[in-house]
């Protein structure tokens, strides 16, 4: 098998694909339309799954990124960079849903809706961390700031989801209260799509942990090279 | 009675203690598992070639280059520990290439921000000036129009402000006159008779070492000679004088 | 910490006394966004309404706050810039100032510069745009708390950015996403401020408020953490 | 007209992971190869 995958990934990837499975078997063949959003109400047995996920993953970040600033291990640094990535990855999946959902049910792929408003400012701000993480820092540094963006950006998310919030409210924005009438037959679907999204989502988050821990140790092997080239010098 | 006190307690524990010492810049190993014990009093010159890792042990020694690897206190506090290396850097003082002013304002105006942020008197400053050239014509030019070397004492005048406990003097006579550099060498003294340690990293041989206790040779970020220029006998002596 | 931040701040006034780089650069810069802003839309485009408002004097507030926000990055840049030019920051924490004192003192400094530029802008929006204005006092209280709001975010980001080379791209990412909060309220506390429309401007003003708060309790808890070491 | 949207979105999001995935397991068996064993011990 390959590197990063253990016997925990693997019960973990065959759940994932099976439910996959299941879930695209419930969501696109044995479900029914709805009755306002006919058949794209089955993106929603995506896009609400991705953004449950995500809003997890951030939540793992911000987890990690307190234990972090508490303990300062290699571990919760890593951890809480790759929930964020995969996290950034299911909010860019829940803007994308989101759109492709909007043009048949509202007819356009953007409203100034408040939550769209601010889950796609969230979206930026986590590929600010991202981006952040990729800085040539020493590795202290990088992770000392990114834990601090880490935490930060939770309130961020906070402040900017009421402020848009407040904003549409006083606004009186167009209602989009469509009432759905979500019948079993969707609600398991779309309960099936959250249990494959998310175990796929662990799945990526413990491999691109792993990615970041095999980079940490290529790093530290480059590291003693170089010590060893450096003790050689004065002699 | 006092001195006393603080001589015996200060020889317990050395100023410097540095043992298998890894500090990095970036990824490049700049000390590679340096020992060095310093005690009190004593002034040290650290020789070696450009890229030896001497600017590093000076920035460790303040508290700034970071410490990967080993252990290592100043004045018996853990550069390891972050409020304890706090402490460190409040009590070093640093003269590098680096001169740590502000470009745009004036020698004066400079002066008086450090010599404030770091709760110095305010009335040092003036003799200080003087005694560095620096008092009459030149306290009003901003900083950026001085020379390399009135830039130097500029900086200098500002570590003498705040009378530091541990000197560390990268190249402390590059780009000095002679009577820059004899004020260095005179401060140097001054400073280790009131009780401070000084760390030189000087390509300066001949003037360093008249004034040290003691030298250090430094190679691929390790010490490769450590020798008592007078010998332990003769600093005891100076010791026991004072 | 009060007594740093004060010192720190004096300095920078100093400093941008000295060089005048706000009010020589910044300053022309953001008028000259002001003036392409009047070329991208055009001031002749009426709005169908009770009023008969040109599109550009409706878009006045919003199109304000943004060229503020650009000036404002600008200005952050500068503050961390001075800095970092002589090894300054390894200076200031061998002094041992309180980093909250530091930050706050930024903070202080930046604003104001801002507040400043704000003026001029303002003037400058006024004339161009032909805005009207209702209720000057909540447009006063609005440019404060939002100043404040941008300062303190501002600050914090720029120091999370601070000594990487591409800082100056960093920043606007990192730092945008966050004042969208205070640049939907202030646009709107201005828009209520200007028109005298239904809005709940004071509302929007108290939103600032809270932001402003907010970053700066923030900024002053994580600065120390991110200014520990380089 | 609606499956068309709907077909859009699952791939967006399956065909998402998928490449995420397949970019993270190449990514990790080209690290690992350069890693010795006894250092691919995940946990401390």
């Amino acid at each position: 098998m390959t590197a990063t995958s253990s016997k925990v990934t693997r019960v973990i990837g065959y759940s994932a694909l099976a439910f996959t499975a299941l879930a695209l078997l419930f969501g696109l063949v044995i479900s029914g339309p709805e009755v306002n959003m006919r058949d794209s109400v089955r993106l929603l047995y995506v896009h609400v799954p991705s953004i449950l996920t995500a809003y997890l993953c951030f939540g793992i970040t911000l987890v990690g990124s307190v234990i972090y600033l508490r303990n300062r291990s290699t571990f919760w640094d890593l951890v809480a960079g790759s929930a964020a990535e995969v996290g950034t990855l299911y909010l860019a999946f829940a803007l994308i849903t989101g759109a492709v959902w909007g043009k048949p049910t509202w007819g356009t792929y953007w409203e100034w809706d408040p939550r769209l408003t601010s889950t796609a400012v969230m979206f930026i701000m986590y590929l600010g961390y991202l981006a952040l993480r990729r800085m040539e820092l020493p590795h202290e540094v990088r992770s000392r700031r990114a834990a601090v963006l880490g935490v930060v950006n939770i309130i961020n998310v906070i402040v900017v989801h009421y402020s848009v919030q407040w904003w549409r409210g006083l606004h009186q924005g167009r209602t989009f209260g469509l009432d759905p009438q979500i019948r079993d037959m969707q609600y398991f679907s779309w309960f099936l799509g959250t249990v494959a999204l998310g175990l796929i989502a662990a799945w990526l988050i413990i491999h691109r942990f792993r990615v970041g821990w095999l980079e940490r140790q290529l790093d530290e092997i480059h590291l003693e090279e170089a010590l060893v080239e450096r003790r050689g010098e004065g002699v | 009675m006092v001195e006393d006190g603080f001589r015996k307690k200060a020889d317990a524990a050395p100023i410097v203690e540095l043992s298998g010492v890894i500090s990095l810049i970036g990824r490049f190993p700049a000390l590679a598992g340096l020992d060095l014990t310093i005690n009190d009093g004593e002034i040290v010159v650290l020789r070696g070639p450009n890229g030896a890792g001497k600017t590093t042990l000076l920035r460790l020694c303040a508290g700034l280059a970071p410490l990967n690897d080993g252990v290592g206190r100043i004045m018996d506090l853990d550069l390891g520990d972050r409020v304890q290396r706090r402490r460190i850097r409040r009590q070093a003082g640093m003269l590098s290439q680096q001169t740590f002013l502000y470009d745009e304002l004036t020698v004066e105006e400079n002066l008086q921000f450090w010599a404030t942020a770091n709760r110095a008197d305010p009335e040092a400053i003036e003799p200080v000036l003087d005694r560095l050239d620096l008092g009459r014509r030149l306290r009003t030019v901003k900083v950026s129009g001085l020379s390399t070397g009135q830039r130097r004492r500029a900086s200098l005048a500002v570590m003498v402000c705040r009378r530091p406990k541990l000197w560390l003097l990268d190249e402390p006579h590059a780009g000095l006159d002679r009577a820059g550099r004899d004020f260095v060498d005179d401060l140097v003294g001054h400073a280790v008779r009131f009780g401070a340690t000084v760390l030189i990293a000087s390509h300066d041989v001949e003037r360093a070492e008249e004034l040290a206790t003691r030298t250090v040779q430094m190679a691929g970020g390790r010490v490769l000679v450590d020798t008592n220029t007078r010998g332990e006998s003769d600093r005891q002596e100076d010791l026991d004088a004072s | 910490m009060l007594r740093d931040a004060w010192l720190m701040a004096v300095k920078d006034l100093r400093i941008e006394f000295a060089t005048r780089v706000v009010t020589g650069q910044i300053l022309p810069f953001g008028a000259l966004v002001l003036i392409l802003f009047g070329f991208s839309i055009s001031p002749d485009l009426t709005v169908v309404g009770t009023d008969r408002r040109s599109m550009l004097a409706q878009a006045a507030p919003g199109l304000f706050w943004v060229t503020v926000l650009l000036a404002a990055l600008l200005a952050l840049g500068r503050a961390f810039a001075v800095e970092s030019a002589d090894g300054n920051l390894d200076a200031l924490k061998m002094a041992g100032l309180d980093p909250a004192g530091i930050f706050l003192g930024k903070v202080a400094a930046v604003a104001v510069q801002l507040l400043l530029l704000e003026v001029v802008l303002g003037l400058g929006a006024f004339l161009l745009y032909a805005t009207p204005l209702h209720d000057p006092v909540m447009l006063l209280t609005t440019v404060i708390l939002a100043t404040a709001g941008i300062t303190a975010a501002g600050t914090l980001y720029a120091a999370l950015a601070s000594g990487l080379r591409v800082r100056d791209t960093l920043v606007p990412l990192l730092v945008l996403p966050v004042l969208a909060p205070v640049l939907l309220a202030a646009g709107l506390a201005t828009q209520a401020a200007v028109f005298g429309s239904a809005d709940n401007g004071w509302l929007w003003t108290a939103l600032l408020g809270v932001f402003a708060l907010i970053y700066l309790a923030v900024g002053m808890l994580a600065f120390g953490l991110i200014m520990e070491e380089s | 007209m609606y499956w068309n949207f709907v077909a859009v979105g699952y791939v967006a999001v399956y065909g998402g992971v998928v490449a995420y995935a397949l970019w993270l397991l190449a990514r990790g068996r080209r690290l690992s190869s350069q890693v010795p064993e006894e250092r691919r011990r995940f946990l401390d």
